[in-house]
């Protein structure tokens, strides 16, 4: 995998975040509003290496060799025969592009967004230390470093969500989802416990060569798969360990955005098509991944529809979409799933900011019933969460149409017509449920003044909503008045515009595409485009989800954006609120199935219901694994009497075993 | 005249056992201690009876050093019958399990 | 022969005579007997120091501290008592079948010819004492103790010492507990 | 008058030992000497340190000299293999010197200490033992320092004196019947070769029952003393007993210094022409992985806890040397090394958070650590996540090579039950993990005080090298000495 060499730009991209979190960290008060360009131009300094390096990563090894491509240094060998490397080939490429190229747009924004924070600088130390993590887990060789990376990741993460330590729930979510994600190192612990019994070695090369080798016999590369699949389940929220992720946006808008939407979530994506060969070399792997994929895409869209936060909202369509990637990667349809990640990181982030600027001009509102009226007052919001919209809901030619639709398409193509069915559908659901929060929040008349009861806000707390209840700390700190120039905020937004509109068209052209171009050296054979697979055509499968997408918005419209909802919007809006519970009947079900088979029911109802469950069925699950352990643990306790006696009747019984044994081989 | 040296070890082995059985079986801290006494003396005598067999008074030395360390272990062990029971109703070691689980 | 016969018969039943003892008293009479029996057979194999070292060292010391410390635990009125049995009955015929198990040794050691050693042929019979009079010698013992054996005889001095200030910082404890009134049985 | 019967060069070659064995006479004197109270009790422990230090300084300058050479006819080998374990046990007593200032017992620091030094010396002549007498002896000086060490308690709550004096009492029944065992196989070792040197016993041919039931006899005192099951019952209950320093050395001290007969053992005399003399001590190396983790689940005593982990832990070490490997004796070292710092970390985390004379090892003493300590939670968090094998730490390597020496040696069935183990106890250790970092309710949390603060550098040593190790293994793997 990759050109031996010497490549002094990796440590470049790899570090440079590094030092700027290292110097913020260290002379934080002394920056002050330093540590803002300081973190960017970090970010950038990493960026520009990485561009700088693309020639390396999509280089080709000698003729023939149509395997070995993009760029390979060893660092340090760490025990005998265990070398720690980096690697640098056209996946790791489109991870750092990404990781950098948006995460600088991102710490960009944070300079307006966080500006007169008190923790400001400690938000930027963090967000490089984050930038690190992660492009340590995307530029490893090896399953070591990319667990220290996966772990570091986690770590930056729980310092994000909780960067507002001051309120209970961002710790409590900070909490929830480093618990998550330990559960999720643990099953890459235990990948790496398979891989070096079976094949002696952590590197990613060794591991592949021995699914060739077929050194995997039985059942065990699906274990090591399923194994795997544990730490992207946790990572990547996919069902049932996603309840994290709603509540992971008690962080700074940014975070929402950089962590929990663009980068660290497609985690899971990436380690599954990094590990291709061996997904490949079990259907049962493959099937595992791509059901629970398509699960949490339609899970997480149906959830979405019973939001009232816009972060809650956009962090649902995130789960639901990041479900699309696993399901793609799953049924082996690697560079779709690779795309719509790339495409994903462009609008969601463009969703998330644009959000942000909503929140911010609304003084920290985030409940869209006290929204409303949007379009005129915020222009350039309005233009930009319209078209990020449309490129979610996979509105052609923007991005998000190219990539759904080739995962879409693709799982038919490998044969799951129940995912194809799946995947159409979420997309309907993905554009009712996002344009209903277009309409309600940039349409009708502004109804922040509105008493919040008159518009069904009973329990705001419960619901997530701030609700104007929950005012950020730094509001305290800094007045409205001291806010920084606009353009910091939309510069960077208007940016992510050309990826959220034309990064799709680097899928255009089939084989021929520039996207086929860069990844086919990485997947090989296994993504080369089938005659005949599919009973239709892809154009008639875009067709398809173009009608289905256009119901969900007409649905939309019918019930949010039409001129006699948008008239009485306010009773409307109360009435949803109330009837909530009817109208999510199935999701509820759903929870509560699993609820009733995991949990006791002496635990209480007390949450509103979106939020409910997810801790419940996670609970719940450990908790009986636990019993069974504990019981074994009672067992050998009984054994521990607390008797000399029979201490020394079992130390006599061992030695009486002992004493046969050696009797036997002694007299043979 | 003459014993076979298998003999000796088999006494010793059969001291042996009656020791191990003597700490299993007796709740007096005294008396598992006299039957440990036993174990080390059987294994003594299978020392001296081996160094008789093979003229090497290595088996003497050893035997010389675990009694040597047996009188330093009666010892140790006694003042910690003494500091456990001094105060107890009944010298037992089933009394002493406060420790367990 | 009569004498090795005699002599395992006085070791075994003394040693029997240990375990079974209803009185921790009697047990340590048994031992002085054993161990004396011991002394005498290491006679038999030409061990003319360690019989005498078996003597001094075990009955004259070690039994004294024995005696010294049941006299101690039982002074007063209380007899020397023993508790309920927390033991399940059940465990006595299993630790029976574990002290069976053992037998498995005696049966591989004693019933197996080659188990005379190396470097005497195998179930050789031994001579009576005296046949080879180095051998066992006190003179014999100390040079070979003094020389090729210096470590250990080195380690034993910190064995004893170790005894001694363990001993005195044991026992030296102050018993914090308020002496209770004792209960009759 | 006889001649010298050694050369001078073989008491140099047991010079730490010395160093270690006559330092507790010093202190003993001081104790004499100096005035009641903190002088009496610093001095002890400082001079008690020095020693050690002085042992380890002659121990590296032994290495570095490459002077590797059998002394006393074959009793005491000196080699970079005792050398790294006679380094351990130093470690070892340095740590567990650290824990004894917090607790303030002023009559018997004095003693304590020698007695711990004594014991330490004990170990370290097993580390290098060359014949089966120097193993008995420095056993036997091991363990007899360490029954008086259990039962040494003054001026504890009556509960807490009773459970000391009951953990001496079981350590002494079954630490010397356990001895028993073994002394008779010592014995039938003698008789199948003719000698007590280890070197002699080599040349035994396979299939002599003498030699077999020798063997036999004497993997049961080692089972017993590194506490492998069923041999692992006195573990949980002396550790708990014992004065949290005496708990600390001997989880590691014993382990050590019968780690290092065992490995000498097997590599020495048995070596690979009679693996089927071996095989019960894997079964129980693997058993032990599985009963010491399942048990350790349902504990709420953190030295309870930590003796049944040290169970499942020295049946990993013992793992790694399945096969007889030079690799695999490598790797039991590179574990034992991370095991002493994981291990004596927690404990000295304990001591630090325990409070007057009594020590506050029940669980619920951990939680909220996090956002009373950071500092102490976040040390003591690596300490748990090394001993569960999770990166970036020394455990998760040491678990990554033992898992490639059994692979590697056709262990398969070891790896898979050192796995399973590790998923256990991944279990046991996140649950305190997550007991000190979930905000509790402040109020019912008590303020940590402790006596002294001499166990914050072990911690902070012990934390630095759980970590270091963990990223850079290199820098102890590499240095490893050969066996012999």
């Amino acid at each position: 995998m990759g050109i031996e060499g010497q490549y002094p730009l990796l440590f470049l991209i790899w570090l440079a975040p590094f030092a700027g979190a290292i110097v913020i960290w260290a002379l934080g008060p002394k920056l002050k509003s330093w540590s803002g360009p300081i973190g960017c131009a970090a970010i950038g300094v990493s960026f520009v290496a990485t561009l700088a390096s693309w020639a390396d990563a999509v280089r080709s090894g000698p003729a023939g060799a149509t395997t070995v491509v993009g760029a390979h240094q060893t660092m340090v060998t760490w025990i005998k025969g265990f070398a720690l490397g980096l690697l640098w080939d056209p996946l790791t490429l489109v991870w750092t592009l990404i990781i950098t190229g948006v995460g600088f747009l991102i710490h960009f924004y944070s300079m307006g967004y966080m500006h007169g924070d008190r923790g400001y600088p400690r938000f930027f130390a963090y967000m490089n230390f984050f930038v690190f993590a992660m492009l340590t887990l995307v530029l490893a060789d090896n399953f070591v470093v990319l667990l220290v990376g996966w772990g570091l990741v986690g770590l930056a993460s729980f310092f994000l969500i909780g960067f507002w330590f001051e309120r209970p729930s961002a710790v409590a979510a900070a909490t929830k989802a480093f618990v998550m994600n330990v559960v999720g190192d643990v099953g890459i612990l235990f990948a790496i416990f398979i891989l070096v019994a079976v094949v002696g070695s952590v590197s990613f090369a060794d591991a592949f060569a021995g699914v060739q080798a077929h050194a995997y016999n039985g059942q065990l590369l699906f274990i090591a798969c399923a194994a795997l699949f544990v730490g992207c389940a946790a990572k990547s929220a996919q069902v049932p360990l996603h309840s994290w992720l709603p509540d992971a946006m008690e962080g700074p808008t940014p975070v929402s955005a950089l962590i929990h939407a663009a980068t660290m979530v497609t985690a899971g994506v990436y380690l599954i098509a990094r590990c291709w060969p061996m997904w490949q070399g079990s259907a049962d792997a493959r099937e595992l991944v791509g059901v629970i994929g398509g699960l949490t895409a339609l899970l997480g869209a149906i959830l979405g529809i019973g939001q009232w936060d816009i972060k809650r909202i956009l962090a649902y369509s995130t789960m639901s979409q990041i479900g699309y990637m696993i399901m793609g990667v799953g049924v082996g349809a690697y560079d779709g799933g690779v795309l719509h990640f790339f495409t994903h990181a462009f609008f969601k982030a463009q969703l998330f900011l644009t959000a942000g600027i909503v929140i911010h001009a609304l003084h920290n509102e985030q409940d869209v019933r006290r929204m409303g009226g949007l379009r005129a007052r915020e222009p350039f919001a309005f233009w930009s969460m319209l078209v990020a919209t449309l490129s979610i809901c996979g509105f052609p030619p923007l991005a998000g149409f190219f990539s759904k639709d080739a995962v879409v398409y693709e799982t038919l193509v490998k044969g799951h017509p129940v995912l194809y069915a799946i995947g159409v559908l979420t997309a309907g659901i993905t554009a009712y449920y996002m344009f209903r929060m277009v309409f309600i929040t940039f349409f009708g008349t502004y109804r922040g003044e509105i008493d919040p009861s008159s518009l069904g806000i009973r329990h705001p707390e419960l619901a997530g909503t701030s609700a104007g209840l929950l005012k950020h700390p730094h509001d305290e700190a800094a007045p409205h008045e001291e806010h920084a120039p606009a353009w910091l905020m939309t510069a960077p937004v208007a940016v992510l515009f050309v990826g959220t509109i034309f990064a799709g068209f680097l899928d255009l052209g089939g084989t021929n595409s520039f996207w086929y171009g860069l990844l086919q050296p990485v997947f090989g054979a296994t993504i080369a485009p089938v005659e005949g697979a599919a009973p239709f055509s892809e154009l008639a499968s875009s067709a398809l989800v173009f009608i289905v997408v256009l119901a969900g918005i007409g649905l939309a419209y019918l019930r949010y954006g039409s001129t006699a909802a948008l008239r009485d919007s306010v009773a409307r809006l109360r009435n949803e609120s109330i009837r909530m519970f009817p109208l999510l009947t199935n999701a509820f079900y759903f929870d509560a199935a699993i609820d009733a088979l995991f949990v006791r029911p002496s635990r209480a109802f007390g949450t509103f219901f979106g939020v409910v469950v997810d801790p419940l069925v996670i609970d719940g699950a450990v908790r009986e694994a636990r019993v069974s352990a504990l019981w074994l643990g009672h067992l050998f306790r009984s054994f521990q009497t607390g008797l000399v006696r029979a201490y020394a009747l079992t130390i006599v019984f061992g030695a009486a075993a002992f004493i046969v044994y050696y009797a036997v081989v002694g007299a043979h | 005249m003459s014993v076979a040296l298998a003999n000796y070890i088999a006494l010793s082995a059969v001291i042996f056992m009656i020791g191990a059985a003597g700490v299993v079986l007796r709740r007096n801290p005294l008396v598992m201690l006299m039957a440990i006494e036993l174990m080390w003396n059987a294994a003594n005598l299978a020392f001296v009876a081996y160094a008789r067999a093979s003229m090497n008074n290595a088996g003497h030395i050893f035997a010389f050093l675990v009694i040597t360390v047996a009188a330093a272990e009666a010892a140790i062990g006694l003042a910690i019958v003494v500091i456990v029971f001094r105060r107890a109703e009944f010298v037992d070691v089933d009394e002493v399990s406060v420790l367990k689980g | 022969m009569i004498l090795f016969w005699f002599l395992a018969l006085a070791v075994v039943a003394s040693a029997v005579f240990v375990v079974t003892a209803k009185r921790p008293v009697y047990s340590v009479v048994g031992l002085l007997a054993n161990f004396a029996a011991l002394a005498i057979m290491y006679l038999t194999l030409s061990a003319e120091f360690l019989a005498v070292i078996q003597i001094i060292v075990y009955s004259g010391a070690i039994l004294m501290l024995f005696l010294f410390v049941i006299a101690l635990l039982s002074s007063g009125v209380r007899p020397f008592s023993v508790g309920p049995d927390r033991l399940p009955r059940v465990l006595v015929p299993l630790s029976l079948f574990g002290i069976v198990a053992l037998g498995g040794l005696l049966f591989v050691i004693a019933l197996n010819p080659s188990a005379a050693g190396t470097s005497n042929a195998s179930g050789a019979p031994l001579g009576p004492p005296g046949q080879a009079n180095v051998f066992g010698s006190v003179a014999d013992f100390g040079k070979v103790l003094f020389t090729t054996y210096l470590l250990p005889f080195e380690a034993t001095a910190f064995i004893l010492m170790i005894a001694v200030i363990g001993v005195i910082a044991l026992a030296g404890d102050v018993d914090p507990i308020p002496p209770k009134a004792r209960r009759r049985k | 008058m006889l001649a010298q019967p050694f050369p001078l060069s073989d008491y140099a070659a047991i010079l730490p030992l010395t160093i270690v064995a006559t330092t507790p006479l010093m202190i003993l004197l001081l104790d004499l000497i100096l005035p009641k109270g903190a002088p009496r009790r610093d001095a002890a422990v400082a001079v008690g340190i020095a020693g050690l230090l002085l042992a380890a300084y002659v121990l590296v300058r032994q290495y570095l000299a490459h002077q590797f050479a059998p002394a006393f006819g074959f009793g005491f080998i000196l080699g970079g293999f005792s050398i790294a374990f006679s380094l351990i046990v130093v470690a070892a007593a340095i740590f567990s010197l650290l824990m004894v200032l917090p607790q303030r017992d002023d009559e018997k620091v004095g003693p304590s200490c020698a007695l711990m030094l004594w014991s330490a010396a004990g170990a370290m002549l097993m580390a290098g033992a060359g014949d089966l007498m120097t193993i008995f002896l420095g056993l036997e000086i091991l363990s007899l320092a360490l029954y008086c060490l259990c039962g040494m308690v003054l001026r504890a709550s009556p509960v807490r004196l009773r459970e000391a004096r009951e953990s001496a009492l079981k350590y002494l029944i079954l630490s010397s019947m356990a001895s028993g065992f073994m002394l008779y196989g010592m014995a039938l070792l003698f008789g199948a070769t003719g000698s007590v040197n280890l070197a002699a016993l080599q040349a035994i041919p396979a299939g002599n029952p003498v030699f077999a039931m020798g063997c036999g006899l004497f993997m049961i005192g080692v089972a017993f003393k590194l506490g492998l099951v069923p041999f692992h019952v006195w573990m949980p209950d002396v550790f708990e007993g014992a004065p949290l320093p005496v708990t600390a050395f001997m989880s590691v001290v014993t382990k050590a210094g019968m780690l290092a007969v065992f490995a000498r053992f097997l590599y020495g005399v048995l070596g690979t022409d009679h693996q089927a003399l071996i095989v019960p001590v894997w079964i129980v190396a693997g058993l032990s992985m599985l009963v010491g983790n399942l048990a350790a689940l349902s504990q709420i005593d953190m030295k309870r806890l930590l003796a049944y982990s040290g169970i499942a832990q020295l049946g990993y070490i013992v793992a790694a040397l399945a096969g007889t490997s030079t690799l695999g004796m490598r790797y039991a070292l590179f574990y034992l090394g991370a095991y002493t710092f994981m291990n004596l970390g927690a404990f000295a985390v304990v001591a630090l958070i325990s409070r007057d004379q009594e020590e506050d090892s029940h669980l619920s003493a951990f939680s909220g650590l996090g956002t009373r300590h950071p500092l102490l939670a976040a040390a003591m968090a690596f300490f748990l996540l090394s001993l569960a094998g999770l990166p970036p730490t020394a455990g998760f390597i040491g678990k990554i090579l033992i898992l490639a020496s059994t692979v590697a040696a056709g262990y398969q069935w070891l790896a898979w039950l050192l796995i399973a183990g590790t998923a256990i106890s991944v279990y046991v250790y996140i649950k305190i993990v997550r007991a000190m970092y979930v905000p509790v309710d402040l109020a019912h949390i008590r303020e940590i005080r402790p006596l002294s603060y001499a166990p914050w550098i072990a911690v902070a040593v012990c934390a630095v090298a759980t970590i270091a190790l963990g990223i850079y293994p290199a820098a102890l793997h590499d240095v490893l000495p050969r066996i012999r």
